[in-house]
């Protein structure tokens, strides 16, 4: 039983390729997670994981919009819909990139075009502060992106997560450097 | 007659006239300061003021073990003073919760009700600044790459043992189930390890943004020396630069998040 | 407890043909909670649908992901479909498939795995739904209708015809709008005032309706099915109950000089004036800004000549709240003013007019009753020159916009002219001719060929008056290719349509969309023309864009049947999406309170049996929340929830994406 | 006699490190000391006492003890083995060397948690004998002393006026220690310099007394009043053991997670439905002297408290056990009299 | 080398019954038979476990089914946060983990030859029950048995199955009650709250023990009529339901005074209770 699981380990890491990971609360010797783990061999080509944050009335519509017109972008964003931006809690984007998230996109409508009339207000000036927080605390600013897309603007929307692809691709996995993220028992 | 003599002077009346029923000011225990409770005219000799001070009282006014005292009076500095405006403003003290023993900056103000803070510290006390030492640390840290910032708090931050000194000395932290606390979902690991102390530090400094009144009592209070107002100061200087508007001077202020202007920046929207 | 079912469907080709549907069914199958994964070429078929409602009975599901098409699309349909199998629908969720995956990617490989997060965010999402019930809202069934054009008035019309008590507001002392000062209309010629009154009267005599004149809304709270309007009725300073509109006051008025903003300034009136003869109501007001009483104190004429007592010189604005269940807002437009075109004169020149003014001029109620003269002199014009699209369709002027209805008037106008005075000469410079309208490219050629009028395909660069007093029109006839001068005695501009002034203010009361030229947007452009992201909120006639009176009417018409479906049900559903306070976490920093663009969270005090306040948190008001979650997010203790987007949800969704 | 020149206690670092040991020291970094694990360059500080306590290594604030693959609705638990690397602390004061006693006692109480043991087992604790203290410190009122060896293998003692240690193992694990040190030790003469006096504040098997007649007590309500309602005390606190367990999952796996936690935080026994039977501040405070000076001493023969006086140095309300053990005490002695 | 005190067994849902809304009892099958032993080994009527969902955490609750039924074990649980949750989420079929028994015990070899009486209130009926089936399994051993059980209302009832079999019984004598206004048309217990009902049912209290479990409102209006019905302080038995996280007697937080609830208890005579340090009961 043993002998099986060490011969299981022991391909994967062949396979993987061998690396050891220590646990960054280990500078303090706190606690040493010295286990050699496997770690997946990067791909030739990476590939970032964008999770977005986008409203149901404008953004949500614009990527519908993108779709209806057929409009090719790059399949590495995952949306998740809320109402409005004003419901956009910066817990969410600190989970997203504590999950291993190589870049986070918040959206929502124009000024001026809330459904709620000022929920992209209320965002705006909340995002202002958060990301002055997230980049004093090394989150690397090419990791978030921010935008306004309309529901007309399904081509700026389809731009945009080519754009942002595109960018956090040439810029590489977040997972090294990234603060916020789960470092547990990856 | 000295500023502390007067402080006493008015502890003691305030406490034998009965418009308060307990004082709640500093005593000396060695080096340290601590807090004193005094609710009979005679120990308010006791009392004693300096810059060795570093807690901020007007936390004191919200835990219900001191409010079954009964009204207090509470020495506060400027710093402390914007605290009780804030929470006037977030409708956490209303006007006769409390009397102010007002401790200024090189002199003392005397007795004052709540409704009087927000006037004196207009007048006295609109310049409040950060030290240079803090905002120069800031732009230090500021004009670094993203990595080496990460590499900067990722050791301050592994230092953290999620002891909450920091929440429970800050009068602005003054929920009573605090977001860490919930569990369902649990939003922030409360393991006292990287993501957690990362979410953890980043989400107590943006719940004071355009809230924290620059006391100090955070840091002093960490028992790991993490140095908690780089994060206050910079989203405070954030928040008055794009937002004109600096925490604790306006009892009838509206929440900085929780109110916008058309004219909000945005330029970091594409 | 979570059993979740999975119903992938292939749109036909549409999705399958770039997301292996199979093995996104598979992939669902293995998640946890999920209990049926099944795909199908078109799950909105009936059998489709079948396949739902099979299984939620079956497999006593309690959570559906419909991976499909967009939920804007089919969302209600399978909701539908789950509640027909006992299932609350809102306990279905759908994924996104189409808009968001097969149609926008090619590489089949990455478009079926993200197809498989898409699934699972949902699987993920949905084991969090609660049941969520439609919030149930009575209705106050009446309407209210702002603006009393022929817009307003047609729709105020058709509510009433239908059974349901209308309150017409109108800013100025009569109804009627622009039409009401038009000669005649286009492509028919008719009477306009001959079409127009009849109706005037209907609204004044309908029981249905109430009749608010020279009344502006002040202030709106609440929601569909509930609005509160306050409405500022303004001082007339002459009691309407007792007036009989003899006229006996404005006879002896010695305020005689006003321009009268319904002859657009060429005529004159009193201060104590009805607007024009047929006004209804036909009862006059005092222009306070003129009347000598009210501004010096002295004179009262009026009121010696009243012998029914009716001038009450202390008059005041009243506000009155009325709760309406649906409003219709009719304001209409304006034209807007050419003094921004030097070019034109810039506004100085007397004989450079404007539609409205040309329309007083040819109106046989008008100033010249119904002789063409010009402003300046009184002499008849021998040239005149009309010039379109003054304003619209310039990007410097900050219209892109065409204005709709300038063809068609300008054509008109220039018959008139013609038919009038026959010499005359009619020149029209013109960028395009737009006719499209039943009749309209007839009209136009009728202008053209049986009354001369002359079209100029050019711009006009410019216009000077010469000492004579003629106006030199220089322009360009671009398709001869040569510049050109004409010497005219009269200009008429064609002004852009824009919206009524004050008409943005009223939107954000009504918390009403607007585009940037301040017309007000409509919900969908095409599907939902005439209603407004303001539930309950509806748009007739111009406010929206420019229209001519047939398509206004048609659209008072429309808005008019909204409200009446409206009002068929005595109760209103919503979308139960609203928020939630948890009040034993609340610490009342009223945050939320601040923050809520409803003024949906509201104080409230809990209090112990004794009734003693124990604790202040902030409570929502259902009825006036409409589910932005701004407050949740602003929410440092996350003691508020948003049903369907909860806290618990959304983390779901995103720990699930890792 | 084992001696080493003070500026050498680095080569001693380093020659245990080289050894194989994970080498633990008072390292000075900026304005404090903290014990951490040493690496070439950082700077041993005896002199300071450090800011956080010895336990951290055999007690980490946070530790993975379960661990579960994930796979849709089933799952697997997996072994988790203790991750115990062969220690040395060095220069442990000598109330964290003695806490080590009460620690074992209670992780071995009935079950014994394989997690502590193998991390105690695994690490040798060499004390120092203190020549420095301050006005916190009051480890001679908890049965303990500035010389004390309790709960250590090996002893360092300052020696000639602070120019050099001599290390005196006491148990088979110190001797490991010294033979791994090799040349870094050398043998020869050095007078040990007088461990510092700490003075006796308080009586505390009269305060053990006084504590299990007075859980009703207006003191309680009176000394907790400047509680903040914090963890600082419990987490500096060589002694306190008091823990959580949590669990973290992604799609594929899950970990249970023992964290550090404290009595002196409300929610610490709230229960689900919200009753708290430890409902105000002042039931809080009681809890933590109740448990260091008379449960642990009913139960297990122990007190809670070594002297060390770090809940007082970082407490940010200025609260002192000491303080209030001697305030007990004094009530007590004015009561018999 | 000691073994992973954390380390749990894995236990599979072999059946699910809705008690009461939101009130679940899960019958669990041991994954490996070797735990099944291990576990009997050492479990007796009173004990808890601790029942987890890898992700959410780990909850305790007593073991409600005796150790005479040695093919499963029950417990029943209601949804009140995030592991009781995740708990009530699992299906037939699927695992969950569990860590037990932990805790001592009703000393009910003392007991035998007695007359037993039960009074339990709400949710704090499945303490009671593993006590009860135990009784019943070895019905000769004791004599009167009678259960007095109340609820807020009919549907708060839990058992209903078992109560309905208990009350067919003619060795037992059950008695069920709801407070005032919680009845249905059909209810055919009393009406009225526990310790009324218990006074005027007055079990004789001679050669008898008494246990008690219930919210603590009940506990406290019933322990008099208790007294009043002669029951003594030793005779009657109660359990603690302090929030624990370890079982273990180390993670510090379920301690009343000096008394560790998940080493010492959960299982205390009133006695036992009433010389505790605590403000609490």
């Amino acid at each position: 039983m043993l002998k099986q699981q060490f011969a299981r380990r022991f391909l994967s890491i062949c396979a993987a390729g061998l690396r050891t990971r220590r646990a960054d609360w280990d500078r303090t010797g706190l606690m040493a997670e010295t286990e050699t783990k496997k770690v997946e061999a990067t791909p030739a080509v990476f590939e970032p994981k964008i999770v977005a944050f986008v409203c149901n009335w404008c953004t949500y519509a614009g990527a519908d919009l993108a779709g209806t017109s057929r409009l090719q972008y790059a399949p590495n964003v995952r949306i998740v819909k809320l109402p409005c931006t004003g419901r956009i809690d910066p817990l969410f984007i600190l989970k997203a990139f504590e999950g291993g998230a190589d870049a986070v996109l918040v959206s929502g409508c124009h000024p001026g075009d809330c459904h709620y009339t000022s929920g992209n207000y209320h965002a705006r000036r909340r995002w202002a502060i958060f990301r002055r927080l997230l980049e004093f605390t090394g989150i690397d600013m090419r990791r978030v992106f921010f935008s306004w897309v309309s529901a007309a603007e399904g081509a700026k929307f389809a731009d945009l997560i080519n754009r942002i692809t595109a960018d956090v691709r040439a810029a590489g996995p977040f997972e090294r450097t990234n603060p916020a993220r789960r470092r547990l028992w990856k | 007659m000295e500023m502390i003599d007067a402080l006493r002077a008015d502890a003691a009346k305030v406490l034998a006239d009965g418009r308060a029923k307990v004082v709640i000011g500093y005593q000396a225990r060695g080096d340290h300061r601590a807090p004193l409770f005094v609710t009979t005219a005679d120990r308010a000799a006791s009392l004693v003021y300096d810059d060795a001070c570093k807690q901020n009282l007007a936390v004191y006014l919200r835990k219900p073990e001191v409010k079954l005292l009964g009204k207090a009076a509470v020495v506060a500095s400027p710093a402390a003073m914007r605290s009780l405006v804030l929470l006037m403003s977030e409708s956490q003290l209303t006007g006769d919760d409390a009397l102010v023993l007002a401790v200024g900056v090189g002199e003392y103000h005397g007795v004052l009700e709540l409704a009087q803070v927000a006037p004196l510290l207009k007048e006295k006390y609109a310049a409040l600044a950060p030290s240079p030492e803090l905002l120069r640390e800031i732009e230090k840290l500021a004009a670094k790459t993203p990595e080496e910032r990460a590499a900067f708090w990722a050791k301050q931050f592994a230092k953290c043992t999620r002891c909450y000194a920091c929440r429970a000395a800050c009068p602005g932290c003054y929920c009573t189930r605090c977001i860490v606390e919930k569990n369902v979902p649990q939003w922030i690991s409360t393991a006292a390890a990287g993501h957690g102390n990362y979410a953890w530090n980043v989400i107590r400094a943006f719940h004071l943004a355009g809230r924290c009144t620059g006391c100090g009592a955070c840091e002093a209070a960490c028992p790991q020396g993490i140095p908690l107002m780089l994060l206050n100061v910079l989203l405070g200087q954030e928040v008055e630069k794009e937002f004109e508007t600096k925490a604790g001077y306006d009892p009838e202020a509206k929440p900085v998040i929780g109110s916008w202007n058309p004219e909000d920046e945005e330029d970091f929207i594409k | 407890m979570a059993r979740v079912g999975v119903f992938l469907c292939h749109c036909g080709e549409n999705i399958g043909r770039t997301v292996d549907c199979a093995a996104v069914t598979a992939a669902a199958a293995k998640m946890p909670g999920v209990v049926h994964a099944v795909d199908y070429k078109y799950m909105c078929s009936d059998p489709g649908q079948q396949m739902i409602k099979q299984a939620i009975v079956e497999k006593k599901l309690t959570g559906v992901v419909v991976g499909a098409c967009s939920p804007r699309m089919h969302e209600p349909t399978f909701r539908r479909a789950a509640a027909e199998a006992g299932l609350n629908p809102f306990l279905l969720e759908m994924s996104n498939l189409r808009e968001h995956c097969s149609w926008v990617h090619e590489d089949r490989a990455k478009a079926t795995e993200k197809a498989v997060d898409l699934v699972r965010v949902m699987v993920e999402k949905v084991k969090h739904n609660r049941k969520l019930h439609s919030i149930r809202v009575p209705i106050e069934p009446t309407a209210m209708v702002v603006g009393g054009g022929i817009a307003g008035i047609q729709a105020a019309l058709d509510i009433a015809n239908g059974g349901k008590k209308v309150i017409l507001v109108e800013k100025s002392p009569s109804i009627g709008g622009h039409m009401a000062r038009l000669s005649e209309t286009f492509p028919t010629l008719d009477c306009s005032q001959c079409i127009l009154t009849p109706r005037m009267v209907e609204v004044a005599s309908h029981p249905n309706i109430t009749l608010m004149a020279y009344s502006e809304v002040e202030s709106v709270e609440g929601f569909v099915g509930n609005f509160d309007v306050t409405v500022r009725k303004k001082a007339r300073y002459v009691d309407w109950s007792k007036c009989t509109g003899c006229g006996d006051c404005w006879a002896k008025c010695p305020v005689k000089k006003i321009p009268s903003e319904f002859d657009a300034g060429l005529g004159k009136r009193t201060a104590i004036y009805r607007p024009f003869p047929q006004a209804v109501p036909n009862k006059p007001v005092i222009d306070q800004e003129h009347c000598i009483m009210l501004t010096k104190g002295k004179c009262g004429a009026c009121a010696k000549a009243c012998q029914r007592g009716a001038i009450n010189y202390k008059d005041q604005d009243e506000l009155v709240k009325i709760k309406v269940g649906a409003v219709v807002l009719a304001t209409g437009f304006d034209l807007w003013d050419h003094s921004a075109y030097g070019e034109y004169g810039g506004g100085r020149w007397a004989d450079v007019i404007d539609g409205f003014q040309f329309e007083r001029l040819a109106s046989a109620s008008g100033p010249t009753d119904g002789e063409i003269r010009r402003p300046s002199d009184g002499r008849i014009p021998q040239t005149v020159v009309f010039i379109q699209c003054c304003g619209s369709r310039d990007d410097k002027m900050g219209k892109a916009y065409c204005s709709k209805i300038c063809c068609m008037y300008t054509a008109k106008h220039a018959m008139l002219y013609k038919h009038k005075v026959h010499e005359g000469r009619a020149v029209i410079f013109y960028m395009d001719i737009r006719a499209g309208g039943k009749g309209y490219e007839e009209f136009v050629r009728r202008a053209i060929e049986a009354d001369g009028a002359e079209y100029v395909r050019g711009r006009v660069s410019r216009i000077y008056r010469r000492a004579d007093g003629k106006l030199i029109v220089k322009g360009a006839d671009t398709l001869a290719g040569r510049p050109m001068t004409v010497e005219a005695d009269l200009v008429v501009l064609a002004d852009a349509i824009v919206p009524r002034t004050g008409s943005e203010r009223l939107a954000q009361m009504f918390g009403v969309g607007y585009d940037t030229d301040g017309f007000y947007s409509e919900a969908h452009p095409k599907l939902r023309p005439v209603e407004t992201s303001a539930a309950g909120v509806f748009l007739a006639g111009a406010c929206q864009a420019p229209k001519d009176i047939p398509d206004a009417v048609s659209q008072a018409s429309a808005a008019a049947s909204k409200v009446l479906g409206l009002f068929s049900k005595p109760e209103l559903e919503r979308e139960p999406i609203i928020a939630r306070v948890n009040e034993n976490t609340c610490v009342h920093c009223r945050a939320c309170i601040a923050a809520c663009p409803y003024g949906a969270i509201e104080d409230f005090e809990i209090k112990d049996r004794k009734g003693n306040v124990v604790k202040r948190v902030a409570r929502v008001n259902e009825g006036l929340c409409q589910g932005c979650g701004t407050c949740v997010a602003i929410c440092r203790s996350n003691s508020i929830d948003l049903d369907g987007f909860t806290d618990e949800q959304v983390f779901s969704e995103i720990v699930t994406l890792e | 006699m084992k001696v080493i020149e003070a500026n050498k206690l680095p080569g001693l670092a380093a020659a245990l490190a080289g050894a194989g040991y994970r080498v633990v020291a008072p390292i000075r970094d900026g304005g404090e000391v903290r014990m951490v694990v040493w690496s070439p360059g950082a700077a041993i500080d005896t002199r300071a006492i450090p800011v956080n306590s010895a336990k951290d290594f055999l007690f980490p604030k946070a530790e993975i003890i379960g661990r579960c693959t994930l796979d849709g609705n089933d799952f697997r638990p997996e072994d988790v083995k203790p991750v115990a690397p062969k220690t040395v602390i060095l220069a442990a004061r000598p109330c964290d060397a003695s806490a080590m006693l009460l620690l074992d006692a209670v992780f071995n109480w009935d079950y014994k948690d394989e997690f502590f043991n193998a991390r105690r087992a695994a690490t040798t604790i060499v004390s120092l004998v203190c020549t420095t203290a301050d006005e916190q410190c009051f480890c001679t009122s908890v049965g303990g002393a500035p010389d004390a060896t309790a709960g250590a293998d090996g002893v360092l003692r300052q020696a000639d006026g602070g120019r050099s240690f001599i290390l005196e193992p006491l148990t088979e694990k110190g001797k490991a220690v010294a033979a791994a040190a090799g040349a870094a030790l050398a043998e020869g003469q050095a007078k040990a310099d007088a461990p510092v006096e700490v003075p006796v504040h308080f009586d505390a098997k009269a305060v053990t007394e006084w504590l299990g007649e007075n859980f009703e007590s207006p003191l309680w309500r009176e000394v907790s009043l400047a509680c903040l309602s914090c963890g600082a005390c419990a987490y500096a606190c060589p002694t306190c053991h008091c823990f959580d367990l949590q669990d973290e999952a992604t799609r594929a796996e899950s970990v249970r997670l023992r964290n550090w936690d404290t009595c002196g935080l409300a929610l610490f026994t709230a229960h689900a439905g919200g009753h708290n039977p430890r409902p105000d501040q002042a039931a809080r405070w009681r809890q933590r002297v109740m448990h260091k000076f008379s449960y642990l001493v009913e139960r297990l023969g122990r007190l809670g408290c070594t002297g060390c006086g770090r809940c007082a140095r970082l407490c940010p309300a200025g609260m002192a056990i000491c303080e209030t053990c001697r305030e007990i005490d004094e009530a007590r002695k004015a009561a018999v009299k | 080398m000691t073994e992973n005190l954390y380390q749990p067994i894995l236990m599979r849902v072999a059946d699910v019954r809705d008690e009461a809304p939101e009130v679940r009892t899960f019958r669990l099958q041991f994954a490996d038979d070797a735990d099944r032993a291990r576990f009997f080994e050492k479990y007796r009527v009173g004990m808890f476990g601790l029942y987890g969902v890898p992700g959410a955490g780990e909850s305790v609750f007593c073991v409600a089914s005796p150790p005479t039924r040695q093919e499963y074990i029950e417990c029943t649980f209601r949804r009140t946060g995030r592991v009781t949750s995740a708990l009530a989420d699992r299906e037939v079929g699927q695992p969950i983990t569990f860590r037990g028994p932990y805790g001592n015990s009703f000393p009910i070899e003392s007991w035998r030859g007695k007359n037993i009486l039960f009074v339990a209130g709400g949710i704090a009926l499945p303490p009671l029950r593993s006590v009860i089936w135990n009784l019943l399994d070895r019905r000769a051993e004791f004599r009167d048995i009678t259960i007095l059980y109340g609820a807020r209302t009919v549907a708060d009832l839990v058992y209903k199955q078992e109560l309905a079999d208990w009350g067919a019984r003619s060795d037992v004598r059950l008695v069920t009650t709801v407070d005032p206004g919680g009845e249905t048309p059909d209810w055919k217990g009393q009406i009225g709250f526990v310790p009324t009902v218990l006074d005027q049912v007055a079990p004789s209290s001679a050669e008898a023990v008494a246990l008690v479990c219930g919210p603590p409102i009940m506990i406290k209006f019933s322990l008099p009529v208790l007294t009043k019905l002669g029951f003594t302080p030793d005779h009657t038995y109660t359990t603690l339901e302090n929030r624990m996280k370890c079982g273990l007697g180390h993670c510090g937080r379920c301690n009343v005074g000096s008394t560790y609830v998940c080493r010492d208890g959960p299982v205390f005579t009133l006695d036992q209770l009433r010389r505790m340090q605590t403000t609490d009961m």
